[in-house]
């Protein structure tokens, strides 16, 4: 592997990459799934780039934001992370903890009043069902389990007012 | 109330219909003036009014809901006249009661007429009385619930429980059977005079899958009323409106005037004023049955101004200065196709949850037939205090399949960024089967995307924000700043360039 | 040739009208490949188009004007067709002529048809035989200089010395008697000969302030050939075009059909193929006579496209397919008014001169009626190599009165920042009384604002600049921050908000 | 005179505005011509306020540019110079010698090719007369004398590549 030849897994949302990166000539080149591309970002502004692969080209809005990147493009919000191939391959094999922690809290997607609480600790949830109910824009939003799982502990009672990212409760 | 030309209107409204608004006031020559809570002090519509006064706190209740205030503001700027918009006061026959006592025109029908027709039972009398079919049901409340079950036998299951204040889904219950009849009919009962202060509930009989059709009404006070058309508005979420078009694909000339003169009927019988719509149920047969009339204007009302070329809200503020409507039953051609996507900032992906914040940027498609009506520019926010809807884009073509592939391609130039929006979702109802056939009822959206898996208009950005990702993070870490936009001004080729040039040029000069 | 569905399309242009025919693309499923030059990187249609391939350095002739790296590139990318919108390659038969040989779809008539008219001798000889009213003058080109002095005795002054070849004033001459007859006549050979390699010149009498009017023409490859009105182009500015309308102010159906059949001769005559433009000079007694044919998409389309409703550049793309036009002479029924304001990026007030840099903010109007065909958007950098055309604001309306309301309150809404542009000048047009009434000609501009004094579409701005230079300098030199946007997420008043909401609204939900 | 009443000259282009300014309460107030107006100011972006005068309002592009501010509203662009009342009077009397340096030096308005120089050192110019012609764009633009004078010094010849505010010449 040369100094300009960079292996990477980027994790955006749920999907993973395989993604290589060189320098060809004056412009970049990507390797994935067996093809190779043709990159080049262009700034259009403060946090947004003009990104070409090979003919097409996309706005993106992207910025750092904590550990990831916010990326938006085509309509849709993604958080990107990029690790250097060898040391995603080391947390796999260190199974993937640091992921779990972060789906068992769940917080207020919105600023909001909290309507209802449907569970209280120690209650046993299933996928999809309705944990919280918070009144935000006139409309009562529900907030439901990602996953099944046992309410650890619960931050909020029907009532309070949150902001955003405000956590609601803790699954085990 | 006087009479005559109007000079200056107040706008009780935010968003993209003040802004809507204040373009026809505009169109006019009449001075467009707005009110603002406080969290709205730098709002579009503040921006583009003429003038522009604080009405309070950011809570509706204390803001665009306070009527006193709002007729203070009014009497104190000069305002001749104050148009509602829709929602707010747009339907508060009260409100239009005070404008009516303080002499100032209210934008809409009288109070009286909004007052009865606002009431579901009453309305629903008037519509009776008109000729009108209706939805098989109780002309009366319910007020001996041991009678329940035989006046349900009667109608047939399953039914609809009603209240008659109702709206928003409140009081409202459906009954599959003679189980749980009693129970359901009392909670009802309870929850319309919890909301409305107002217990009375009817029943209806339950149509399952109806499309939602509506004829735009306009009546003079010289007596003409006429109808313009219709709109099919069954594409819903949340029993909310999102897509809306005219013409309705099931419709016939001959059932267009047949639900037109019904519509028209109903606004003769209660004495209508200006600008309103009758909401029908449509079955599979294409049996239409009368739901209710909104006395205002629509949030979709520019499907019909697309196609028929007429302005509303200029003709709204004509009708309001007593003029007679400015075109005849028989000038009402329409032409072409028009479908509305209202634009809200919601997240699609996880059951329409609103999305506030800050829109970094704010682009509009544009091109051939295209026209968006916004609340927003860049720069502007979402607050969790008012409906989310950010603007409306509606596209004319000269038949359904111009009109729908327009749609699709303005949809793919629509960038809103900084909060989640219902643009890949309007995409994806747009490229639907249903959709595009024109077969699909109010429950559509619901039937065909169970588990909310709306495709964005684009495919694949997953791929390209990881590729994004991996250039950004590379070049972070390399230090490598990403190629700053030239200016002209500062970093200059030009002179360089034209130096190259300057003989050859030169020699054609002399 | 191949003929069939178009499955690709290169653009070869830049622009608002590279994008205009990328919607166009986009509506009827047409990969659209843009071409830019390096400057052009970043560019709107860039960013727009399904893919983008670099053509050259910044300068025309390098980029843009590179006819075989277009064709390379269309070949490479397996484009079936080539659009070359208005000026660049559009009306080069040379290149036309090129797609045909390399069996590339050149949208646009056959390279023969673009030559033949191209040639201004030749097309009058055409319009001649097809029977059409020319401005009188000579049919040959002048060779004898000492018949000259006989010549224009018999025409009569004032006369227009043109060159057959000619293009944008060059080697023509405005002579008004005998006096300088032969030295013009030479100098104009001189020029002529310099600037196109062709000195052949002729004679025509010169119309003082005529109006100038053009007819939409379309054929298609099994002889049908239509027109769809006219635009009244005849205020300019530069003598180029700067606010276009339909229908013209004149305009009656007979002299539109006497003057769309004679248009629709000239078509036939010439075997004309897709969209054309035959343009007329109209005198004051409403005679009319042939100018020249523009064997391309004009600037101005869209006023047509709004009051037609028939998408010009899908017609295009349909017609190089080898389709029947999909519209007969008698489906075409104008409806309305549209007027068509170019937006330039220019000052006004000191003679027109373009201005460059950055468009720091770019916002537009909206609304009932308005459309705005945009090269440019926030951020986008305006150059020296190109024409300074930003966008055209196109706007409808029931009746020429209520196009004229909505232009002027469109032009106070559009924002555009960094550049100078002609938004306040179009609007002293709209407002201007001449141009209200629909009394004007090409000498329109020059001769109501002799001394350019343009007012700006709103008044007083020196002074509201004056408040705020005071306000921000006061606020800079007591360091008193400008309150910064509220930012829902940061600095969060809801919570508090809501808390104290909290009580009265739970009330309810119990 | 208060601490927060000020008196001051601002030029805007080249009309003089005599305006005083205080706080009034949270917000500000002008004075100008006799009449009082309520006023303020809220960012709407970077370089961008929300004036508000009165009931009024209008978007204004606003920067500080060397000695002067740089607005842009409603369409118009302009350059303000706010000086206090008192200075603006002492400049005035000691003669306004500043301003006609400026406009003694005709610059080129934007980045182009000269074309045509139509006057030499020591020519008399009358206001309005052509004095070079610019190229771009693909159109020629004149620049004309913005009043009589004497040319003192030519700076370019015909077919120079001139920068924007690049030095054409001098008048005395």
């Amino acid at each position: 592997m040369t100094q300009f030849e960079n292996r990477y897994v980027v994790t955006v949302d749920d999907e993973e990459f395989d993604i290589s990166l060189r320098k060809a000539g004056d412009g970049l080149q990507i390797d994935y799934k067996g093809k190779t591309y043709n990159v080049a970002v262009d700034k259009l502004g403060d946090k947004k780039v003009l990104l070409k692969i090979d003919a097409g080209s996309s706005e993106v809005d992207i910025f750092r934001n904590g550990r990831g990147l916010n990326v938006f493009l085509e309509g849709k919000e993604m958080v990107a992370k990029v690790e250097p191939y060898n040391l995603a391959e080391l947390r796999k094999s260190a199974g993937s903890a640091l992921k779990d922690v972060e789906d068992k809290v769940v917080k207020a997607p919105m600023p909001g009043l909290v309507l209802v609480v449907n569970v209280k600790r120690g209650d046993i949830v299933k996928k999809g069902m309705t944990l919280v109910i918070i009144e935000a824009m006139k409309m009562e939003n529900m907030i439901k389990a990602a996953h099944d799982g046992k309410v650890k502990e619960v931050f909020v009672i029907s009532g309070k007012a949150v902001d955003k990212n405000e956590k609601l409760l803790e699954l085990e | 109330m006087t009479k005559g030309n109007i000079r200056k209107i107040l706008i009780a409204n935010r968003g993209e219909i003040a802004i809507r608004i204040i373009r026809a006031c505009h169109d006019a020559g009449i001075i467009a003036v707005a009110v603002y809570s406080e969290i709205d002090k730098t709002a579009y519509h503040v921006r583009l009014a003429d003038e522009a006064y604080c009405v309070g706190p950011a809570l509706a209740r204390e803001s665009y809901l306070n009527q006193r205030k709002i007729i203070e503001i009014a009497h104190d700027c000069g305002a001749d006249a104050i148009h509602p918009g829709y929602g707010f006061l747009a339907e508060n026959s009260e409100f239009a009661r005070l404008c009516e006592k303080n002499e100032i025109i209210f934008i809409g029908p009288k109070s009286e007429t909004i007052a009865l027709l606002g009431d579901k039972l009453e309305a629903r009398r008037v519509a009776i009385k008109a000729g009108l079919p209706v939805v098989p049901g109780t002309d009366y409340d319910i007020q001996d619930i041991k009678k329940v079950s035989s006046i349900a036998k009667d109608i047939g299951y399953p039914l609809l429980v009603k209240a008659a204040a109702g709206g928003g889904g409140k009081g409202m219950r459906i009954v599959q059977s003679e189980d749980g009849l009693v129970e359901s009919v009392e909670s009802a009962i309870r929850e319309a005079g919890s909301a409305f202060g107002d217990g009375r509930v009817y029943f209806e009989k339950y149509l399952e899958n109806p499309r939602h059709i509506e004829i735009q009404i306009f009546a003079d006070s010289h007596g003409n009323a006429v109808y313009l058309g219709e709109r099919e508005c069954s594409i819903q979420r949340r029993h909310q409106k999102v897509i809306e078009e005219s013409p309705s694909p099931i419709m016939t000339p001959e059932l267009r005037k047949k639900m037109g003169m019904a519509a028209v009927n109903i606004a003769k019988e209660s004495k209508y004023l200006g600008a309103g719509t009758v909401e029908f149920l449509v079955d599979g047969n294409c049996n239409f049955y009368f739901l209710e009339v909104n006395t205002r204007l629509q949030v979709e009302h520019p499907v019909t101004e697309m196609v028929t070329g007429i302005d509303l809200v200029r003709e709204q503020i004509r009708v309001a200065e007593g003029k007679t409507l400015s075109f005849k039953q028989e000038d009402i051609q329409p032409r072409g196709h028009a479908i509305e996507c209202r634009i809200y900032a919601e997240d699609p992906h996880q059951d329409f949850m609103p999305s506030t914040g800050i829109v970094a940027e704010y682009r509009e498609p544009s091109g051939p037939g295209i026209r968006v009506d916004s609340g927003v520019v860049s720069g502007s926010e979402i607050s969790i205090y008012y409906d989310p809807i950010m603007a409306k884009m509606i596209v004319w073509g000269r038949d359904r399949e111009e009109s729908m592939e327009r749609t699709e391609r303005a949809l793919t130039e629509y960038r809103i960024s900084g909060v989640h929006s219902t643009i890949g979702f309007a995409c994806s109802i747009i490229r639907s089967g249903g959709f595009r056939k024109g077969e699909y009822s109010t429950g559509y959206v619901d039937h065909e995307f169970p588990d909310r898996n709306f495709e964005c208009p684009l495919s694949d950005q997953a791929r390209k924000a990881a590729f994004a990702a991996v250039i950004f993070d590379y070049m972070e870490r390399q230090k490598i700043a990403i190629a700053p936009k030239r200016n002209s001004e500062k970093q200059s080729g030009w002179a360089q360039y034209y130096r190259n040039s300057a003989v050859n040029r030169l020699d054609k000069v002399r």
